[in-house]
C-alpha cells in the first residue's frame, strides 16, 4: 500500500448509464487484483490547498488492469469527471477474492447497487474457461450490461427476488460472490442468505462471501470504524475484506 | 529539537517534533507503517484503551457530513493486558516514544491500569481520556488517582474543556491536551436516524484554537498544553504553537492525507524541504514523492458528458 | 400553519411559518429583499441592537475557514433609539412579525431598552443576546430585568449553552434560542495575524443539534427551544425539529445561497412545490426561478488550459 | 439585483498570466455597468448538493458586457475553468463608477492587484475619446497587458512606485480610479495618497477614487462586514461601492 497520484486520462461513457475512467497511476498498482481497491480524493494542482468538502476518500474498485499504469474504474454516467483531473490515491487496499482451485461455476449477485466492484475478476475468470452467471437484484436490474462480455450469463430477478431455475443455479454455482447496497450491508446480505437457505439445506463454508464496500474512513486498520463481528472474532474490513464467509459474518 | 511536552520533573516527557497523532488516529501501533514514516513524528498515542475490553458501538459508525465526520466505534479494544501483550513488540521497536491513550473509567479501574502500566516500559507516558459531562469533581479524583511513575497527560473533553483545564492542571495533570473531538448528532442518510458521536474537521480548529490561547494565559506554565482538533496543515499546526500550545495532535486528517501528518510533523520539526520548481506535486518534500511513474495525458478529446 | 414559538401566555408569538432569519443574517431591515420572499419566512431577526451606539470593529472583519468563516464585526448600530427612528415604517410594511435582537450589556441598559421596546408596536418580539463567557448568576439577572409586555426569546451562548438553558428558562425566558456562533481564533493570511471572532460553518449543525436533542429532554417542555447554527438546508431544519426544537434559525447559509432561506421556509411551512423533470436548475421550485434565459452553451472545443 | 444563474460559455486565454471566461448570464445583467461587480458561486447540477468549502461566493467584476446575455470576467491562467461549469450569481452589486461630465483625461492605477476591475470602463471611455493612462506598481508591474486596447498608455512605475513625469501626470488628469491588493486596502491607499500628496498641492473631492474588493460576505448590505468608515459617517462597499473618495476615506 501506497499513497501516490494519479491523472484521470480518458472518460468514456460505456452505455446509457455508465463511464468508465482510465487512470494513469504509480506502477505499484498495476499488480492489484480482483477484490483489493482504491481510496480516492481528487486533489488541485497545488496540494496544499486543498479543500475540505467532500471530507472522506471515497472507495473505488477498479474494473481492469489495463497496462503497466492504467487502472480503469466504473462510475455512474451522471458523476462529472475530467481528463487531467488529479486524484491522490490510497491503495490497494483490502484482500483479493479469494477463489476455489478448482472453480468451474461461479454465481454473482448484485442487490441495491452496481455490481462494479464484481466485473475486475471476469477478464481472468473467462480465461480460465470458468462459467458466470450474474444475478441482478432489486435497483441492480436497472443496470445497463451491454458493455459486460457476452459470454457472461445475465439473470434479472424478479420482484421476490428469485428467478428461474434458482435451486438450480444455487446448486450449480461452486462459489457465490454477492454484493448489496451501501449503509445497510448487513440487512441485505440478511436477506440473501434467508433466499438461499430457503433453497439449498446446507451452506457450507467458503460458498458464499459477501463483498462490502462501506466507506472507509483510514483504510489501513487504524480507526477501527469498520469493524466487522463475526462468529468467535472481529475482522475490519479495510485489512480483512472486502469478502467476508457470510456464514460466518454476524447479520444481526 | 528536543521539545518537553510534560511538567519539567522527575517523569517529564521530551519529543524531537512537537507533532503527534491523536488517541484515534494511527491505531494501536504501526498500521500506518507503509506511509508514513513514524521516524519523523514526535510521537505515536495510541486508540483509546480500557482495562476491561470493550465490544464495538453497534450500528452506524461514521457519517459524512459537510467538510467533516461523525464517528462513533464504541472504543472498541481486547482490554489492556490483552492489548499489551499483542502489541508489546510493535511497541518496542517503534522509533519514536509510545503513549497510551487510556479512557478514564472509574478510580478502580484508573488504578489498576496504571498499575500495570507502571510495568511497561514500552509505554514512555499515558494519556488520560476524561469522558464528557463529567462533573468537575469526579475529573479531578480519577486525574488524582491515576499517579504513575510515568507522565500523565489529561484529554480535556471539548464543552467542558474551560471549567477543567484549570482544576485538571492543579490535581497533577503533567500536560493537558486541548481537546477531545466534540459530541454531536447527526442525521444517518441511510437509516433516516439521527446518530449522536464524536465530530471531525477543519472547522474545530478556531474553537479550539481559542481554547488554547485563553487558557494558557490562566493556568500554571509549567503545565504545557497540547493543542489537537482540527489540525489540517503545517499553518495549523504553527497556529497551535503561536497560541501557546507546546505541540500538536493531528487526528482525522491523518486519515483523508497520510502524508500530511509526516509533513506536519518534518514542518514543525525542522525537516521541510524546499519545493522545487515544476516539482511534481508529491515531489513537494522531494524525499516524500512516493509515485513513481504518472504518464502525462495525451488527450483530452474525449471528454465526458458535461450536460 | 400556526407555530407558538414562545411559552404559552399572555404574549405568546404565534407564526406561520417555523423558519427565521438569525440575528445578524439579514440586516435591520429588508436588506433582502430583492432576493427573498419575506412574506414566506416565520418572522425576521433583526441585527443585533445595543442601547448605546456601537461603532465597528476595526481591522480584519471576516476570514474565510474551510467550509465556515470567522466574522467579527462589533456589531456596529446606531443605537437604540436611533435605529427605531430609522427602521420604524420598513418594520410596519414587513408581511411577517420582526423580533428585535437586543445585546444584554448591563441590567440598566436592558431596562431602559425594554422600556423602549414596549413602546415599539412593529417589534413583535425581543431576542435577547447573552454574552459569551458570562456566570450563570449575571445571565439570570439580566434576563429578570428585561421584563416587558412582549415575549422575550434569550440566545444562548454556545460554550455556555448546557448550564445555561436551564437557569435562563426558570428565570422567565419565553423561548431558548440555542445557540449563538461560537467564538474562536483564526490567522488572517492577510496580516498574519490571530483574530477572534465568531465561527460560522455547517460543522456547528451537529453539536448544536445535540444541544437541542438533549436539553429539550432537560428543561421545562413550556419554554419552547428554537435551534440555530449551520442550517444550510430543508434537511438541516427538519432535524432540528425532530430533535425537538419548535423553530429554526438560518445564519450565513442566507448570505452563500439567499435563495435557500426562502427554500427552507417553504419546505417547513409547506410551501414545497415538486421539481418539474428537466427543470432548470433554480426552476427546483417553479416559482422561484429567477434565471430568465440560460443559453445552452454551444461549443465544448475550446477548453482551458487544464495543465 | 438578483440571484441567478449561468454558465461559463468559453475559457479563453488571452495572454501568458490571463484567460477571460464568457458568461452565459441571466438578461437582467446586461445591464451591468463598470464598477458593477457579480458575487459568484461555482456550483453544481444538483442545487442541494452543494459543497461549502469554500464558503463564500468570489466577487468577480466583470471587463465587459458582449451581447445581451454574455458577460466577460478576466481571471487568472492557473485558475481551473471548465466550459459547462454552472454558476449561482448575485448581482448586480455596488454602484458605477460616477466620471466627470466633461472628463478627458483619466488615470488607472492598479498597486498589488490585477487591473481587472478597472478594465470594464476602457470601451466606453475610448469611444468617447478620453485619454487614459494605467499605472501598474508594485506586483502589479508584472501584470501583461497585451491583450489590452492600444489606446491606452501604459505605464510601469519604478521600485519607489514613482515613474516619469508623475507630478505632470497627475496634474493632466481630471480623474484618478485606483485599485490596491486585498486584505490591506486602507494601508495601500494610504501609500498612494502619500506619493499624490507629495506632488500635488491640493486633492480636490471627487479627484481620486479607491476601488475597494475585499470579499463580501452578503453583498445587500445585511452583515456590516464591509463597513467603512468615511469622514463623518459610516458606508457599506457593497452598497455603496466599490469606489471610494480617498479623500474622505479614512484610511488609519
Ligand atoms: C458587554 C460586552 C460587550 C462587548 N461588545 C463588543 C463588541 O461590540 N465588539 C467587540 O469586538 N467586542 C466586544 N466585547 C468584547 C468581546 O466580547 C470579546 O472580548 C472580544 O471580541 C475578543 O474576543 P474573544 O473573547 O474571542 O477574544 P480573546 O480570546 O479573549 O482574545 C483577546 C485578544 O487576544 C487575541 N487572541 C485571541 N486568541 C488568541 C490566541 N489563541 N493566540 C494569540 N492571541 C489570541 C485576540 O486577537 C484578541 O486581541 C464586548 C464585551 C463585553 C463584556
Ligand atoms: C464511563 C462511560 C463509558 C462509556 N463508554 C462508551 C462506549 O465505549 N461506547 C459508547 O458508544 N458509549 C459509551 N458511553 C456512552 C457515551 O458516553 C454516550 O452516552 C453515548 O455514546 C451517547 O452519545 P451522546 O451522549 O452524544 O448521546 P445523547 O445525546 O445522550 O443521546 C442518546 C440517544 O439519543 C439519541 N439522540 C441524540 N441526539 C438526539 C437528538 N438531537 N434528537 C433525537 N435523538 C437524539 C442518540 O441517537 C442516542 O440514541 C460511555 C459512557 C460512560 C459514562
Ligand atoms: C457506562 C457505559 C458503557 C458503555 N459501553 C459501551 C460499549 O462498550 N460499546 C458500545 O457500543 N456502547 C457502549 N455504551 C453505549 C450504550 O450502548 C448506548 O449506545 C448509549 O448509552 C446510548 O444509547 P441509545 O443510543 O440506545 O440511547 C456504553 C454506555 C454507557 C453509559
Ligand atoms: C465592554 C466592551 C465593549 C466593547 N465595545 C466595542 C465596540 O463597540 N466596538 C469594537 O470594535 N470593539 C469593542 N470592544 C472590543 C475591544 O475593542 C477589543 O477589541 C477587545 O476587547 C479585544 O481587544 P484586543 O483584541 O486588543 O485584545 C469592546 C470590548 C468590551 C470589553
Ligand atoms: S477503515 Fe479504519 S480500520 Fe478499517
Ligand atoms: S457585504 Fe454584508 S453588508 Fe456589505
Amino acid at each position: 500500500m501506497k499513497e501516490t497520484q494519479a491523472y484521470i486520462e480518458r472518460v468514456k461513457r460505456v452505455n446509457r448509464d455508465s463511464q468508465r475512467l482510465e487512470l494513469a497511476v504509480d506502477r505499484s498498482l498495476s499488480s492489484l487484483l480482483a477484490g483489493q481497491a482504491l481510496l480516492v480524493r481528487r486533489i488541485e494542482k497545488d496540494y496544499e490547498s486543498e479543500h475540505w468538502d467532500p471530507y472522506l476518500r471515497e472507495l473505488w474498485f477498479p474494473v481492469e488492469v489495463q497496462t503497466s499504469n492504467i487502472v480503469v474504474v466504473e462510475q455512474p454516467a451522471k458523476a462529472q469527471f475530467v481528463p487531467g483531473q488529479l486524484l491522490s490515491i490510497i491503495g490497494p487496499v483490502g484482500r483479493p477474492f479469494r477463489f476455489r482451485r478448482k472453480l468451474r461455476n461461479i454465481l454473482l449477485i448484485a442487490y441495491q447497487t452496481t455490481p462494479a466492484a464484481l466485473l475486475m475478476m471476469l477478464p481472468s475468470l473467462l480465461t480460465k474457461q470458468v462459467s458466470i452467471t450474474m444475478i441482478l437484484m432489486g435497483t441492480a436490474r436497472q443496470y445497463d450490461t451491454n458493455h459486460l462480455p457476452e459470454e457472461l450469463e445475465i439473470v434479472r430477478a424478479d420482484d421476490n427476488m428469485t428467478w428461474p431455475d434458482m435451486v438450480m443455479t444455487l446448486g450449480w454455482a461452486d462459489q457465490v460472490f454477492a454484493i448489496v447496497g451501501q449503509g445497510s450491508e448487513l440487512h441485505y446480505f440478511g436477506e440473501i442468505m434467508k433466499l438461499i437457505r430457503q433453497r439449498r439445506n446446507d451452506v457450507p463454508a467458503n460458498y458464499i462471501f459477501g463483498v462490502m464496500q462501506r466507506p472507509l474512513p483510514c483504510g489501513v486498520g487504524a480507526c477501527h470504524a469498520c469493524i466487522l463481528k463475526l462468529r468467535g472474532e472481529q475482522k475490519l474490513q479495510c485489512v480483512d475484506g472486502p469478502a467476508f464467509d457470510l456464514t460466518t459474518l454476524r447479520l444481526n | 529539537m528536543a521539545i518537553e511536552i510534560t511538567r519539567p520533573g522527575k517523569y517529564s516527557l521530551v519529543l524531537s517534533t512537537p507533532v503527534l497523532p491523536a488517541a484515534g488516529a494511527v491505531g494501536f501501533g504501526d498500521s500506518y507503517k507503509a506511509l508514513v514514516d513514524y521516524d519523523k513524528l514526535g510521537a505515536i498515542v495510541t486508540n483509546p484503551v480500557t482495562v476491561e475490553a470493550r465490544s464495538p458501538a453497534s450500528g452506524t459508525r461514521m457519517i459524512a457530513l459537510d467538510a467533516g465526520i461523525l464517528l462513533h466505534t464504541g472504543l472498541p479494544n481486547p482490554g489492556l493486558v490483552k492489548l499489551i501483550r499483542q502489541q508489546r513488540k510493535v511497541w518496542a521497536k517503534m522509533p519514536v516514544p509510545v503513549i497510551l491513550h487510556l479512557a478514564a473509567t472509574s478510580v478502580g479501574q484508573l488504578r489498576r491500569g496504571c498499575a500495570i502500566l507502571d510495568e511497561v516500559e514500552e509505554i514512555a507516558a499515558v494519556e488520560l481520556g476524561l469522558a464528557d459531562d463529567m462533573e468537575v469533581a469526579d475529573a479531578v479524583r480519577l486525574v488524582k488517582s491515576a499517579r504513575m511513575e510515568k507522565p500523565l497527560l489529561a484529554r480535556l473533553p471539548f464543552y467542558e474543556c474551560y471549567q477543567l483545564a484549570e482544576p485538571i492542571a492543579d490535581a497533577g495533570a503533567d500536560a493537558l491536551v486541548m481537546t477531545a473531538a466534540p459530541r454531536g448528532t447527526a442525521r444517518d442518510p441511510n437509516t433516516g436516524r439521527l446518530v449522536s458521536g464524536r465530530i471531525y474537521g477543519p472547522l474545530m480548529k478556531p474553537m479550539i484554537l481559542r481554547m488554547v490561547g485563553r487558557l494558557r494565559r490562566q493556568i500554571d506554565e509549567d503545565v504545557p498544553i497540547i493543542g489537537s482538533g482540527g489540525v489540517h496543515s503545517p499553518q495549523d499546526a504553527r497556529d497551535y504553537i503561536d497560541a501557546g500550545a507546546v505541540a500538536v495532535q493531528v487526528d482525522t486528517a491523518t486519515w483523508v492525507q497520510p502524508k500530511m501528518l509526516e509533513r506536519i510533523a518534518r514542518d514543525l520539526g525542522g525537516w521541510i524541504a524546499t519545493r522545487h520548481k515544476n516539482a511534481f506535486l508529491d515531489e513537494w518534500n522531494p524525499d516524500m514523492g512516493h509515485t513513481e511513474a504518472i504518464e502525462r495525458r495525451v488527450s483530452s478529446d474525449i471528454a465526458g458528458d458535461a450536460n
